[in-house]
């Protein structure tokens, strides 16, 4: 059995989730304050990519990065890189598809906090940055891990853009789920269920392990 | 009562053209569902209501049939021409040596397992010792309509394709070509089942003939399909 | 020293209510009281700079904090104030300990202050498993902790035993002096801090 | 243009996320509250879909519902009710594939509210499903709207399982992201983008709403 | 009459503390004192089913509510109590008046139970709308809204001035004698509730 898509769909979604960990918490948090009509259509705008098919999503990027035109040629002759049927193409993708996934949660975690406790923090001189990452985000960790989760998650799942991006190119960007539609529609069901299957191992001791390590985060004083 | 025809996507430009002629003649709608051969054949199996089943090879619906899905032998219905194809002004004449150079960085082909003008197209390659050569650069499209779409889109320099692509009348982005050599692949002959689905179904019977009609060979000719 | 001439209109009742106050507290502790809802936690947060006034001025020691005319307002950081919240908001995620090390790095410090409160036994208790007394000394400590000029006390004793208010108070009353801070402390209970008050408010 | 996908979509995505609400709500209650060995168990159970590539999921519901033979063979011959290439198939496929985006954020929202809330519901003689309903859940609003909107959004981008079990067929299965993508295949751009740009513009109206109406539940008060 | 006779190991100091309490509660207002931190939060909570004794029995009118060897232990639901929380426990959804037409279908009694709070002003806010003392305030008349045989209040007084504590005191004496209930009051301040205390238990 080939490894190679499974290791492939691991390393997206993890480089996925820590990009989005860095570029979607500053976003949330700056969400989650008080709203300005900007601050609401730029939220609608980032909702968008998760509410766009992946055939959509795949579709405009193919046009866009092309690299025949646009900025595909500009990119492919000033940097040389190329982001169709390419890994960091997969991780652009995935990252814009993603996005939301990794804010939403977090931001409606940020507004359920109570305005005291940033006062507080502000009174003892603290910046809105300190404020952030020592008072507020410790406090909404269960959401934190959720949002986490569900992005990796996510990213695991992608199929679609890859489909319409990828190439199915082995080792580069056939992806797990790919490989497993591809084996189904060959009718190779053993090399899809060995697929699934240790797609399915995987998942599930990453995910039990983060729901026991969660157990002990759970508040349940004195009871 | 409409009818469900499940076509290889090589067809895809083609069978706008017999929708229309169809309807015109007999007043019955027909509902296309294109895709790769061998996912359609899947489908099939896995109960997909289609009535008619127009693949790009031989051996998808002889297999179905053999398993007792079909109401009809299999029937050739016409034969597939392979070509490459680039939206660059490429001279194609001598594609062989030009695709080894380093301004075609992507080669668009149709996954060969599911797709038999894919199948064909790495018959071809292996046989002129090419395969090997160019593995770096193959992308592979689900069908030959993904091929299409990277070879439309600018995003592979070439990929290997239908000549149907070519005759369609519709496809306004001009397109450079050259035909493969007949002799290095097992021709593609496209064989045609009626589906269990279709059983009662006088329009599917009746699509089943068309296909087989003299008018309905005229289209295929015109979109460079030998009959 | 503190000069204080602000005017808020409360959004309270069905109609509306205007708190309106004109006052200098000079150093030392000053007694604020006053019925439930006429205005003394929103004139601290007003000080504070949590609570913007509609008009007015504030200024400590001659430099101005706010001033509606001048468009000044500074932001609660730059007050550098030490303010107990009526109901605490203290950090669910800090131990006792960590409350205090997020205000300050003085090591020396924090161990006095957890000795004053009496919270030692508890320094590596988070709020959710504190008594009601065990947490208003906590959020009392905090504001202690980063050595405020001008400290805010919102109902600070509220939850404490006579017993323990009485020793805190002394304890507070030398640190007072030691820092050489101003202190307004918000009380229902006027006789609570006669001892250590110099001067007093009452609003409405 | 053929609106039908589009209906299709909506439809898809309303009734799901109609059903997760009924099933998500109070499973995402229960997980909340005191962990024990088999809760555990069953949250990663029903993390598991999410985490799973949609081509995975197909193909075991392929597997499962084909008429071919078991379960799938049954339900056909006694009920006459066929799973795969139907539209109440893909309804099944989504419940299950996006139970997690409506369980995760609710149970997570869940954790953060302080415990006295249920306590001081238990005394006024509160049972605990008027608890749930009077307090508790109303004060995780933001969250639930958030769960909600992801679920609908999630449902109306779903691809993958679609390609596999649902077949592309006009006016049953094939959705709008199915749409998209086979007007891409057909190289009819004009479509695609007339697909893209609708859906586009209702999630676009429907978010904006969402976010706009969300505006006035955030709490500041006083300032 | 309520009779407790239980034992609580407090996890409390670095060390541990055990709770200890046997005592027999009559009809009328009982104080309860004791220094912080002593378990009188904890005590309150363990009648009113919140918390599981460790040991030990309480029954309320000869009705067993709780009994670690018999292995009964009825719900807080069952027990009927009225509870006022130290940290006061609002329901941040709802307005002061949700709050009691939640606990509540009697509009009658809602509206004497606003009267008496002083709360008819504030009767569409929400807690975060309200002073400290207000919140404190509909604590207590939520807790009276079901019109309970017995009260458990924590602290019930501590963010009332004296004045609006002096009137709230008097009707709370009337409404218990009406609805022949017992209260237990936590009190730091046990001379606050001398005028209507009948008896009184010292933690500690
Ligand atoms: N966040 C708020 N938004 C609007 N009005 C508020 C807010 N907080 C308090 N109020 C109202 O403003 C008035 C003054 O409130 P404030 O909290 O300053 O009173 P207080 O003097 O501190 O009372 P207490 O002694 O009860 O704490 C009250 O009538 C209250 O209802
Ligand atoms: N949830 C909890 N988990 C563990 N220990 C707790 C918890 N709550 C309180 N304690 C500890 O139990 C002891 C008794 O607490 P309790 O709240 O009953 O005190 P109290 O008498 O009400 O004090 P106060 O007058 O300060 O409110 C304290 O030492 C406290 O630290
Ligand atoms: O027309 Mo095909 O089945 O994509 O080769
Ligand atoms: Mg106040
Ligand atoms: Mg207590």
């Amino acid at each position: 059995m080939d490894f190679s898509p499974i290791w492939l769909t691991l390393q997206l979604a993890a480089v996925t989730t820590v990009l989005l960990l860095i570029l979607g918490l500053p976003l949330a948090f700056w969400l989650s304050k008080k709203r300005s009509f900007f601050k609401i259509i730029t939220e609608a705008i980032i909702t968008m990519p998760l509410v766009l098919p992946p055939s959509v999503l795949g579709f405009y990027l193919l046009l866009a990065f092309s690299p025949q035109h646009g900025p595909g040629r500009w990119l492919q002759q000033v940097f040389n890189v190329q982001f169709v049927f390419s890994f960091q193409g997969l991780v652009l993708a995935s990252v814009i598809y993603s996005l939301p996934f990794m804010v939403s949660p977090i931001k409606s975690a940020f507004q359920q906090l109570p305005v005291s406790l940033t006062q507080a923090s502000y009174t003892l001189g603290k910046t809105t940055w300190q404020t952030f990452w020592h008072v507020l985000l410790p406090n909404i960790k269960p959401s934190l891990l959720t949002a986490a989760v569900l992005t990796f998650a996510h990213t695991l799942g992608e199929f679609g853009v890859v489909l319409m991006i990828g190439g199915n190119i082995p080792g580069v960007t056939r992806v797990a789920s790919i490989a497993v539609y591809d084996s189904v529609e060959q009718m190779d069901y053993a090399a899809a269920n060995n697929y699934s299957f240790v797609l399915f191992a995987i998942t599930f001791i990453l995910v039990t392990g983060v729901f026991v390590y969660n157990r002990y985060q759970v508040k349940s004083p004195l009871e | 009562q409409s009818v469900k025809v499940a076509v290889a996507a090589n067809l895809q430009p083609v069978m706008r053209t017999i929708k229309t002629d169809f309807k015109s003649s007999t007043g019955v709608n027909i509902d296309i569902i294109s895709g790769p051969s061998g996912n359609l054949a899947a489908q099939i199996r896995n109960g997909a209501p289609f009535d008619v089943f127009l693949s790009a090879d031989t051996d998808f619906p002889l297999s179905l049939q053999h398993d007792g899905f079909g109401l009809t032998p299999v029937k050739i219905y016409a034969q597939g021409v392979l070509i490459i194809c680039s939206k660059q002004r490429l001279d194609l004449s001598k594609w062989q040596q030009l695709v080894l150079t380093a301004g075609i960085k992507k080669i668009a082909i149709a996954n060969p397992a599911i797709a038999p003008y894919g199948r064909a197209t790495k018959q071809a390659l292996n046989q002129m010792n090419m395969y090997d050569k160019l593995k770096t650069k193959l992308v592979f499209g689900e069908s030959i309509s993904q091929v299409n779409t990277y070879v439309i889109t600018g995003t592979v320099q070439a990929g290997f394709t239908t000549l149907s692509l070519i005759k369609d009348a519709s496809n306004k982005t001009p397109l450079y070509y050259s035909v493969i050599s007949p002799k290095s692949y097992t021709p593609i002959e496209q064989g045609m089942l009626l589906l269990k689905h279709a059983r009662g179904n006088a329009s599917a019977e009746k699509f089943y003939r068309y296909i087989l009609s003299s008018s309905a060979r005229k289209i295929f000719k015109q979109f460079g399909y030998h009959i | 020293m503190i000069a204080v001439d602000i005017e808020k209109k409360l959004k309270a009742y069905s109609g509306q209510q205007v708190l309106k106050i004109k006052k200098e507290f000079g150093t030392g502790v000053t007694g604020i009281t006053g019925p439930s809802g006429a205005g003394k936690t929103t004139l601290l947060k007003m000080i504070a700079g949590l609570i913007v006034p509609d008009t007015g001025s504030i200024s400590f020691n001659n430099v101005s904090w706010f001033n509606s005319s001048l468009k000044i307002n500074l932001s609660p950081q730059q007050r550098h104030i030490g303010f107990v919240f009526q109901d605490y908001a203290l950090f669910p995620n800090m131990t006792v300990r960590q409350h205090l090390e997020y205000a300050s790095t003085d090591a020396g410090w924090i161990n006095r202050l957890l000795k004053l409160g009496g919270l030692e036994d508890f320094a590596t208790h988070k709020p959710d498993y504190l008594s009601g007394g065990q947490q208003q000394r906590l959020a009392i400590l905090r504001a202690l902790a980063i050595k405020p000029k001008l400290l805010l006390m919102d109902e600070p004793f509220s939850a404490l035993d006579s017993k323990t208010k009485a020793g805190l108070i002394t304890h507070l009353q030398k640190l007072f002096t030691e820092l050489g801070a101003t202190a307004l402390i918000v009380s229902h209970n006027p006789k609570e801090i006669d001892g250590i008050s110099t001067d007093s408010l009452e609003i409405k």
